[in-house]
C-alpha cells in the first residue's frame, strides 16, 4: 500500500518536472520560463521527496529529505528573484 | 545488455578525446581551460569505472581517493591558470 | 537504513521508469541551456538541472541502497544557490 | 526488464554527458560553453553517485558544479563573448586530430586490459584488510589520510602553491554590483547552514562518505557567498589570520609526520590507537586551509591591504577604505 502511494507521489512529481521543462523550452520569454521552472522546483520535488520519504524507513534520513526540500524551495524563490532582477537590469541597460 | 563498465569507460575515453582535441585546437585561454577540464573529467571517469565492481560488491577505494585528489588539484590548477591569464592580459594592455 | 526488503521488482521497475523520465526532463531543460539566448535563459536551465539532480539522487539513494546519496543531494541543493548567486552577481561591467 | 531499464538510464546519462562535453568544447559562445560546463559538472555528480562513488559525488557537487563554475563565471566578466576560430593551419589540425586519435586508441587498449585484469594483487582487498588499524572505517578516508598520507600532504602543497601563485600575480577582482536585500537576508541563514554542513561532512568522513576536501570546499563556498552578497563590505577579519589559516593544514600535517618519525622511525606512520584522533586533527586543519585557499583563488588575487597587512596590520584597516 505504501509502495503504491509512494510511486503515485513520485509520478505526480515527474508530471510537474516534465511540464516545467517543457515550459522552459516552449514559453516565449525569461519571466514566463521562470514561472514554469518554479513548478518543477517546488511541487515536482515536493512530490518526489514525499514518495522517497514513504519508501525510506530511517527517521534521520527522512528529516534530511525534508531539509533538502525546504532548502530547494527557498533556493528556488531566491534564485528566481535574482535571475529575474538580472534580466530586468540587463534589459534596461539596452534601452 | 551491455556491461555498464564498458559503457562508462567508453564515455570516459570519448570525453578524454573531445577534451584533448579541443585543448590543442583552441588558442584562447578560457575555452582551452574548459576543454582541459573536460579532458580531465574523462580520465576521472575511466578511473572510477575501473573501480566499479558491479551492483552487489563494494567498489575499490583506492581509485576513489586518487580521483578525489585529482578533482581538488584540477580546480587549483584552473584557478592558477586563470590568474596567470589575467596577469598576461594586464601586461599586454600596458 | 533503507528498508531493503520492501524493494520489490515492481517497485524497482517503477522507480527506474521514473528515473529515466526525470533524465528526459533534464534533457529537455538542457536544450534551453544550449539555445539561450540570454544568460538568464541558460541559467534557468541550470537551475532545473540542479533540482532535477537532487531528485535523481533521492531516487538513486533508494535504488542503490546508498544512504550517503542523501548527503550528496543536500550538498547539491545548498550549492545550487551559490552557483546562481555567482552568476547573477557577476555581470559584464558595462562601460 | 530491470536490467534493460538500467541500461537505458546508463546510456542516456552517457550520451547526455558526451553531448555536453562536445557542446562545451565546440561552441563559439563563451557563456554557452561555461553554462554547459557547469551542467556537465552536475551530471558528473549524478554519474559518480550511479557508479557508487558518493565521496566523489560530494566533491563534484561542491567543486564541479559550485566552485569551478563560480571561478569561470567571474573570469569571463571582462572576456570577449565570442570565441574566435582557431588559426591553426590544416596540416597542424590534421596532426592534432591524428595525435588525439592515437592517444584515444592507446587509452582504449589500456582500459580494455584494465577491465579484463582478473589476477594480480587487488589493492581494494588490502585496503579492506588493513582498515581496522587505520583509525577510520571509511576506506576512502583511510587511503587518503593514512595509507597514502604522503599524497595528501603533497596535494595540500599543490593547493598552497597554486594559491600563492594567484596571490603573487594579481590584485583581487572588483565587482561593481548592487547587492539584493533578499540575497543578504538569505545569506544570514544560508552561511551558517553551509558551515554546519561542512562540519558535518568533516566529522562523518571517518565512517561514511565525506572528509576534509568536501568540507573545505563547502566552507569555501560559504566564504564565496559572503563575498558575493556583500561585495562592498570591508573585510572584518585580520589578514594575519588568513595567512595563518592558509598554512595551518600543511603545517599540522608536517608536525604530526615528524612527531611520528621521532616516535616510530617512519614519517607519517600513525599508531593504530592514535590514528583516529590524529586524522581528525589533520583533517580539521586541512579543511580550514583548503577553504581559505579556494576562497582566495576565487577572489583572483590579493585582497585589499595584503602587503600592508604583513607589515602593519592595525594601520592597514584604517587606510584601505580609500583604495
Amino acid at each position: 500500500m505504501t509502495n503504491i502511494l509512494a510511486v503515485l507521489a513520485i509520478f505526480s512529481g515527474l508530471f510537474f518536472f516534465l511540464s516545467g521543462s517543457i515550459g522552459l523550452l516552449r514559453l516565449p520569454d525569461i519571466f514566463t520560463r521562470l514561472h514554469a521552472l518554479a513548478k518543477a522546483d517546488n511541487i515536482g520535488l515536493a512530490f518526489i521527496a514525499l514518495g522517497v520519504i514513504m519508501l525510506e524507513s530511517d527517521i534521520l534520513n527522512n528529516i534530511k529529505i525534508v531539509i533538502i526540500w525546504l532548502l530547494v524551495m527557498a533556493a528556488s524563490a531566491i534564485s528566481s528573484h535574482l535571475v529575474a532582477r538580472h534580466a530586468l537590469r540587463e534589459h534596461r541597460s539596452d534601452d | 545488455m551491455i556491461s555498464e563498465q564498458l559503457l562508462y569507460s567508453l564515455a570516459g575515453i570519448g570525453l578524454f578525446g573531445i577534451g584533448l582535441r579541443a585543448t590543442l585546437l583552441h588558442h584562447m585561454l578560457i575555452p582551452r581551460l574548459l576543454a582541459l577540464n573536460v579532458c580531465g573529467a574523462g580520465v576521472f571517469l575511466i578511473f572510477i569505472t575501473i573501480a566499479y565492481a558491479g551492483a552487489e560488491s563494494r567498489p575499490d577505494a583506492v581509485p576513489h581517493a586518487l580521483v578525489l585528489t585529482g578533482i581538488v588539484v584540477a580546480v587549483s590548477a584552473t584557478a592558477m591558470s586563470l590568474a596567470l591569464g589575467r596577469r598576461l592580459e594586464a601586461l599586454n594592455d600596458e | 537504513m533503507i528498508s531493503g526488503s520492501d524493494l520489490t521488482p515492481i517497485l524497482t521497475i517503477a522507480l527506474l521508469v521514473a528515473l529515466n523520465l526525470l533524465l528526459l526532463s533534464l534533457f529537455i531543460g538542457l536544450i534551453r541551456a544550449w539555445l539561450g539566448p540570454g544568460v538568464e535563459d541558460r541559467f534557468s536551465a541550470i537551475l532545473l538541472v540542479g533540482t532535477g539532480g537532487v531528485a535523481v539522487l533521492l531516487l538513486l539513494a533508494i535504488l542503490l541502497q546508498l544512504e550517503a546519496l542523501y548527503d550528496v543531494a543536500l550538498v547539491l541543493a545548498l550549492l545550487a544557490v551559490v552557483g546562481t548567486v555567482a552568476l547573477t552577481q557577476s555581470e559584464k561591467s558595462h562601460d | 526488464m530491470i536490467e534493460l531499464l538500467w541500461s537505458v538510464f546508463d546510456l542516456s546519462l552517457v550520451l547526455l554527458l558526451l553531448a555536453l562535453a562536445w557542446g562545451t568544447c565546440s561552441t563559439r559562445d563563451v557563456m554557452r560553453a561555461v553554462t554547459l560546463f557547469i551542467a556537465m559538472g552536475l551530471l558528473l555528480a549524478i554519474i559518480w553517485a550511479r557508479l557508487k562513488a558518493p565521496d566523489l559525488a560530494l566533491a563534484e557537487a561542491v567543486i564541479g558544479a559550485g566552485i569551478s563554475g563560480a571561478l569561470f563565471l567571474s573570469a569571463i566578466k571582462d572576456y570577449p563573448s565570442t570565441i574566435t576560430v582557431s588559426h591553426r593551419t590544416p596540416v597542424l589540425q590534421g596532426l592534432i586530430n591524428a595525435f588525439t586519435l592515437a592517444l584515444v586508441i592507446l587509452m582504449s587498449w589500456a582500459v580494455w586490459h584494465g577491465l579484463n585484469m582478473s589476477d594480480g594483487i587487488r589493492l581494494s582487498d588490502q585496503v579492506v584488510a588493513q582498515a581496522p588499524v587505520s583509525g577510520v572505517s571509511n576506506p576512502v578516508t583511510a587511503v587518503l589520510l593514512n595509507f597514502r598520507a604522503y599524497d595528501t600532504l603533497l596535494e595540500l602543497a599543490v593547493v598552497l602553491t597554486a594559491v600563492l601563485t594567484v596571490l603573487t600575480l594579481n590584485d583581487r577582482r572588483y565587482s561593481h554590483v548592487v547587492s539584493s536585500p533578499l540575497l543578504q537576508g538569505m545569506t544570514h541563514w544560508l552561511v551558517p547552514l553551509l558551515v554546519v554542513t561542512s562540519g558535518y561532512l568533516l566529522w562523518v568522513g571517518a565512517h561514511a562518505p565525506g572528509g576534509a576536501f568536501q568540507a573545505g570546499a563547502m566552507l569555501a563556498a560559504a566564504m564565496i557567498l559572503l563575498q558575493l552578497a556583500f561585495p562592498s563590505r570591508r573585510q572584518q577579519f585580520s589578514l594575519y589570520l588568513v595567512r595563518f589559516l592558509l598554512v595551518i593544514g600543511i603545517f599540522t600535517f608536517v608536525v604530526v609526520g615528524i612527531w611520528m618519525l621521532l616516535l616510530n622511525d617512519v614519517f607519517l606512520a600513525f599508531d593504530p590507537d592514535w590514528a583516529g584522533t590524529l586524522i581528525l586533527i589533520i583533517e580539521t586543519m586541512a579543511t580550514l586551509s583548503i577553504a581559505t585557499a579556494l576562497a582566495l583563488a576565487y577572489l583572483g588575487g590579493r585582497p585589499m591591504g595584503w602587503e600592508e597587512g604583513a607589515r602593519n596590520n592595525s594601520a592597514s584597516t584604517e587606510n584601505e577604505g580609500a583604495g
